[in-house]
């Protein structure tokens, strides 16, 4: 079994008021260097079988059809690495 | 012979009785939809109502988009079928791309309900001819994703050809761009608006104001003329 | 709680020795020889979760019982009440044909925790308990309390409840109609979110929670089953928050309401079809209360078979499912020959069904995991024995000093300058002012039948479009005054829900009751609440508006500091015809603005005290209920017949506020003369109960005047509806303009 | 100027009803072979100044105390290397 991570941002030219909100509160919260945040999604998909070409295309197909809408957002598909996954684990 | 205008019920709508009886004060006859079925039941128009369909996980509107009613529904919306979509209903059919742009999150981030004052800009289109353009009107508006969003190209073209269908007045509830409200579709006979027509068609109820029947009785003067 | 061997009965049986984790569970030491004794031997694991989640304080009752009887005891005669204190809600006539059942209930620990899903399961609950009794949820209501409204973490809490609530009630479907919005140091770190909800039927089609009939199956339905907010609800919130002990703080859990629209729709189709013998939501205690609820209410007994409990988390070990308050779940039971409809239905709406077991014709509750038995107890034992504590209680030592510190003695407004400085210092104090940026954030609109929602006196739902035959609803209560002297405290609360449905033309029927007090081991606090209960059930009798059914909430506190006493109260009532309901706003210049009842320096207590002076002591304002009642019944004649146009309970912050509330809403302004015998100050601030504020068609005011007069209710010309001020003449004027902007802008400015 | 990213996911043992709502979809869709979707936050931070240790240590904090509430979620925190801020643009 595999993880594939999708992320979804909106475009960059799109307003993103949760990111900005976030953003506004850092001061507040005493932190500050923080030019910009954006906040978007983040899809974890458990696939089972192996992960080669023809499944990493169904899933960027997936996305692109489903999980983002790109008149709005972009997104990005990779295979989560074993190790990665261990360390999210902690 | 009166119109059969058919609502429909994906899990999680919640406006669909609401609807079924604005159809009813307007003098239609309400059919009953069902997501599951592909069936139409050869009704004469169509509204998909309010609500969160599948919970507005994901997108608001993204999930319904792809269920068996929707199949049958998008292509005969292209082939003439008249359809409106109030809130969620509009999420779905920019979802479907039945109409240009998309939905976001409310600029504030806050779920919000209020009395919103609107212009009907096109009363040309299947559900506004019993408005005048320019009109201003009061009905109830209540969402959380509801920032229409285009790119630059879209939002010119829509300006251009008149296919924004309503603006807000006054205030923009959500951050929408150019302040829409709704848009239509080229041939006019596919709406969609934010605000809630259906709430508003009976005194003492909700506003207490009919600001929202014209919907209704435009389109029943429409098929029952046609 | 370890898993192997698998603790069963006849294990359980073998090993008299074992020491059960008793302590951790939150059970004492005589309540876990009670459960040794009951069995006659150790309890399994199984059963140890199973009692001790239902002898928890938050599902038993234990502290409160010995008190709470009184609301049966001294129930006032009510041809209205079909089902009363004791099933998942009460249940009212309301005529034509129409039952009303409604609650309220406490989500507050949760909601400090985790305030968006704290708030957004408690209406899930509480909408629950209203699927249950076979009703079709119409509204909810949310009085809130929060600490004060400039301290940084009111910030992280209140826009997480209310998004919560909003969120959960909005995708529901259910129009919010009203709450409360209150501001108190002595929350912080306790505020209190309360969940109200409404549902409707017809008398034929209520339906009670107990599963009869040997051999009908159990289907549990809903979400599945999952590892989260395992003994949460039940064991923490019977304990005092304690800072230095993290892991207390219960694990809470995330709302599907999606899942609970399909859980209602589904759940209603059923009951249409008559499939369902008896119903039970799952709140807290999950499965174990569900269960043996049912079994105990029922006529025989129960066997379940807990593998077939469809799981989230395959590790789950029984005790743990039997414990599980994942959400968005019910249990129903169903006759054999309808099993396969019930299912129908459920897979129709995409709502995982299971038959996990049937009713037996023992009496005994038995639970199977892997083939053994691991549960085999008196269900009654399990849900209706739990302990019963007469807690001590005193009344605290510091009463007496509070109330010697007679709020008459503060300085008052010396000049009409000084009038009006504080006239606008109350009505944008953060308890005064607007609570629009909330209540914007619900859908009031929904489901097309509300008559009234918020900032209204009450709710008010249509619930027949042919008759107009309609219910209204309002909560309130005041930890000021319960604070200053509980048992009238509580009198005051009950007092003003029920003048808030009248006000609205409704009539009072019937009461629920949301009672949040500290810790009852604190005797002072354990005072407290036995004065409330006393206070609101002797009140409810002479109202005769009978207790439906409520909810308790104890250990609401952090370290010594209790939180005010606070008894919210709910009050429904119904109008025959919706289209004589009565609005606050001002309808009309020219109209004549009467005071109702009567005017007494009474400032303990008070908005202006707090809000001026920020002091709380002295007494409450006097309670009066046979002038309650009369006042109600004015109010409902003058709105059936016409001879008002709007009208507005007096409350907290007294007349002036009512009246800048009545102006700014219907944009019209008022001039007012203050009436002989009283000074201005008295006049506009005083909050003596028992009063309203109405505007009257110069056409109605003899029929009106005729009326109060004959019925002995004073009744005082006090001004007109007017222009775009608020004047008080020879005093002061402010313009709506600035009232508004004082009024409105408060709220968003602290939390925006 | 450096990309910090902060995902934030449910605990495993809390409910997802966004992951679930997507996972029951796919069928729909024509997707198999997904057999658990979890939805969750992606933040980026674009941050001033050099990623040193105490930059990254307090946004662990920022994290931990205003990005995630950790009564129901996890999160990890990392650096987004050049490469895959390039990749994401693209
Ligand atoms: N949390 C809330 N949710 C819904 N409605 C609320 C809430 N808080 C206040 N309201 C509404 O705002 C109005 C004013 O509230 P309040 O001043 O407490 O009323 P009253 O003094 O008449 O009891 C009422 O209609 C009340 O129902
Ligand atoms: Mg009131």
């Amino acid at each position: 079994m595999a993880r594939v991570v999708v992320d979804v941002m909106l475009k960059p030219e799109i307003l993103d008021p949760q990111g900005q909100a976030v953003q506004r509160a850092l001061p507040r919260l005493g932190f500050d260097g923080i030019s910009d945040v954006r906040q978007g999604k983040r899809f974890e998909l458990e696939v089972d079988g192996p992960l080669d070409e023809a499944a990493l295309a169904r899933i960027h197909d997936l996305a692109e059809s489903f999980l983002a809408n790109t008149v709005i957002e972009d997104f990005t598909v990779r295979v989560e690495e074993a190790a990665e996954v261990a360390e999210a684990a902690k | 012979m009166t119109a059969r205008i058919g609502v429909v019920t994906f899990p999680g709508s919640l406006d669909d009785r609401d609807t079924q009886r604005a159809i009813r004060v307007a003098g239609a006859e309400p059919v009953a939809l069902w997501h599951k079925d592909k069936d139409l039941k050869q009704v004469d128009a169509v509204v998909l109502c309010g609500g969160f369909s599948y919970g507005d996980y994901l997108r608001a509107g993204a999930i319904a988009r792809f269920s068996p009613v929707m199949d049958t529904l998008i292509d005969q919306a292209k082939t003439g079928l008249p359809v409106l979509g109030i809130c969620n209903g509009f999420q779905i059919l920019t979802e479907a791309h039945l109409l240009p742009g998309g939905m976001l999150g409310n600029d504030h981030l806050h779920f919000i309900c209020r009395d919103q004052k609107l212009r009907v800009e096109n009363a040309d289109t299947a559900w506004t001819s019993d408005y005048t353009a320019g009109q201003e009107i009061s009905i109830p508006l209540k969402n959380m994703d509801g920032r229409y969003v285009a790119d630059r190209r879209t939002l010119d073209e829509l300006e251009a050809e008149g296919r924004v269908a309503f603006r807000y007045v006054d205030v923009n509830p959500n951050g929408s761009l150019n302040d829409i409200a709704g848009v239509t579709n080229a041939a006019g006979n596919v709406v969609g608006l934010m605000p809630h027509p259906e709430h508003a068609v009976e005194p003492l109820i909700g506003t207490g104001r009919t600001d929202g029947l014209p919907f209704f009785t435009s389109i029943l003067k429409k098929l029952v003329n046609a | 709680m370890s898993r192997t061997p698998l603790d069963t009965v006849e294990h359980a049986t073998a090993t008299p020795d074992v020491e059960l984790p008793w302590a951790e569970l939150g059970l004492k030491k005589d309540e876990y020889e009670r459960v040794v004794e009951i069995l006659g031997r150790r309890p399994t694991g199984a059963e140890l979760a199973m009692y001790s989640v239902m002898w928890s304080e938050h599902c038993s009752y234990k502290s409160s019982k010995v008190h709470l009887r009184q609301f049966g005891e001294k129930a006032p005669e009510s041809d209205a009440l079909l089902v009363g204190i004791g099933e998942n809600a009460g249940v009212v006539d309301v005529g034509q044909g129409y039952a009303v059942t409604f609650k309220v209930e406490s989500h507050n620990h949760p909601s400090y925790v985790e305030p968006y899903q704290g708030a957004a399961t408690g209406v899930g609950g509480i909408v629950r308990d209203i699927i249950a009794m076979g009703a079709r949820p119409v509204a909810v209501v949310d009085p809130l309390r929060f600490g004060a409204a400039d301290h940084p973490d009111t910030k992280r809490v209140l826009p997480g409840v209310v998004a919560g609530i909003g969120g959960y009630g909005n995708c529901l479907g259910l129009p919010n109609i009203g709450g409360e919005v209150v501001f108190d140091a002595c929350y912080q770190g306790n505020p209190l979110v309360n969940a109200g909800a409404i549902g409707v039927m017809r008398h034929e089609d209520i339906h009670l929670a107990k599963a009869s009939g040997a051999g009908n199956k159990v289907i549990l339905y809903g979400a599945r089953t999952g590892g989260d907010g395992i003994g949460g609800a039940s064991i923490l919130a019977s304990e005092t928050f304690d800072d230095a002990k993290p892991s207390k703080r219960p694990a809470v859990q995330v709302g599907d309401p999606f899942q609970e629209k399909l859980l209602i729709e589904c759940t209603l189709e059923a009951f249409a079809e008559k499939l369902v013998v008896g119903i039970q939501d799952l709140g807290a205690a999950g499965l174990s209360c569900a269960t043996s609820e049912l079994a105990s209410n029922g006529s025989g007994g129960m066997r379940v078979t807990l593998d077939d409990v469809p799981l989230r988390d395959s590790t789950l070990s029984p005790e743990e499912i039997l414990m599980s308050e994942s959400q968005e779940r019910m249990c129903a039971v169903v006759e054999p020959g309808k099993v396969d409809r019930f299912l129908e239905i459920c897979d129709k709406w995409d709502v995982i069904a299971t038959v996990i077991g049937e009713v037996t014709d023992g009496d005994r509750l038995e639970i199977f995991w892997h083939g053994e038995k691991i549960v085999d107890v008196d269900p009654r034992t399990v849900a209706h024995d739990g302990p019963v504590y007469e807690r001590p209680y005193a009344r605290p030592d510091w009463q007496d000093a509070l109330q010697a510190d007679d709020a008459g003695k503060l300085p008052r407004p010396a000049s009409g300058e000084e009038l009006k400085d504080q006239v606008l210092k109350l009505v944008s104090s953060p308890n005064q002012a607007s609570k629009q940026w909330i209540t914007q954030q619900y859908d009031h609109f929904v489901q097309g039948n509300t008559v009234l929602a918020q900032p209204e006196d009450s709710g008010m739902i249509r619930i027949d479009e042919e008759t107009g035959l309609g219910v209204a609803i309002a909560t309130d209560g005041n930890g000021r005054y319960a604070k200053l002297d509980p048992y009238h405290g509580a009198q005051l609360a009950l007092a003003e829900a029920y003048r808030n449905v009248a006000t609205t033309g409704a009539k009072p029927l019937a009461v629920s009751d949301c009672l949040n007090f500290g810790s009852p081991e604190d005797p002072a606090v354990m005072w407290q609440f036995a004065e409330a209960v006393r206070g609101l059930a002797d009140g409810c009798r002479q109202l005769g508006t009978p207790v439906t059914g409520g909810n308790v909430s104890l250990y609401n506190q952090t370290g010594e500091a209790a939180i005010h006493p606070t008894p919210v109260v709910a009050v429904l009532g119904v109008i025959d015809d919706v289209a004589r309901r009565t609005p606050v706003a001002f309808q009309e210049e020219g109209q004549l603005l009467y005071l109702l009842g009567d005017t007494r320096e009474e400032f303990g207590g008070s908005a202006w005290s707090q809000v001026i002076h920020d002091h709380l002591g002295g007494l409450p304002p006097q309670v009066d209920l046979e002038r309650e009642k009369l006042l109600a019944e004015i109010l409902i004649s003058a709105s059936r017949d016409g001879m008002i146009d709007s009208a507005h309970d007096l409350s907290d912050g007294g007349l002036v506020q009512a009246v800048v509330e009545s102006a700014l809403l219907g944009g019209k302004g008022a001039r007012l003369i203050v009436p002989d015998g009283l000074d201005a100050f008295t006049f506009l601030f005083s909050e003596s109960a028992g009063r309203a504020i109405v505007a009257v068609p110069r056409s109605e005011e003899l029929r009106f005047t005729d009326m109060c007069g004959a019925r002995g209710l004073p009744a005082t010309r006090v001004g007109v509806v007017d222009g775009d001020t608020v004047e008080v003449q020879g005093e002061f004027a402010l313009t709506l303009t600035e009232l508004r902007e004082a009024h409105e802008n408060t709220i968003p400015s602290l939390l925006a």
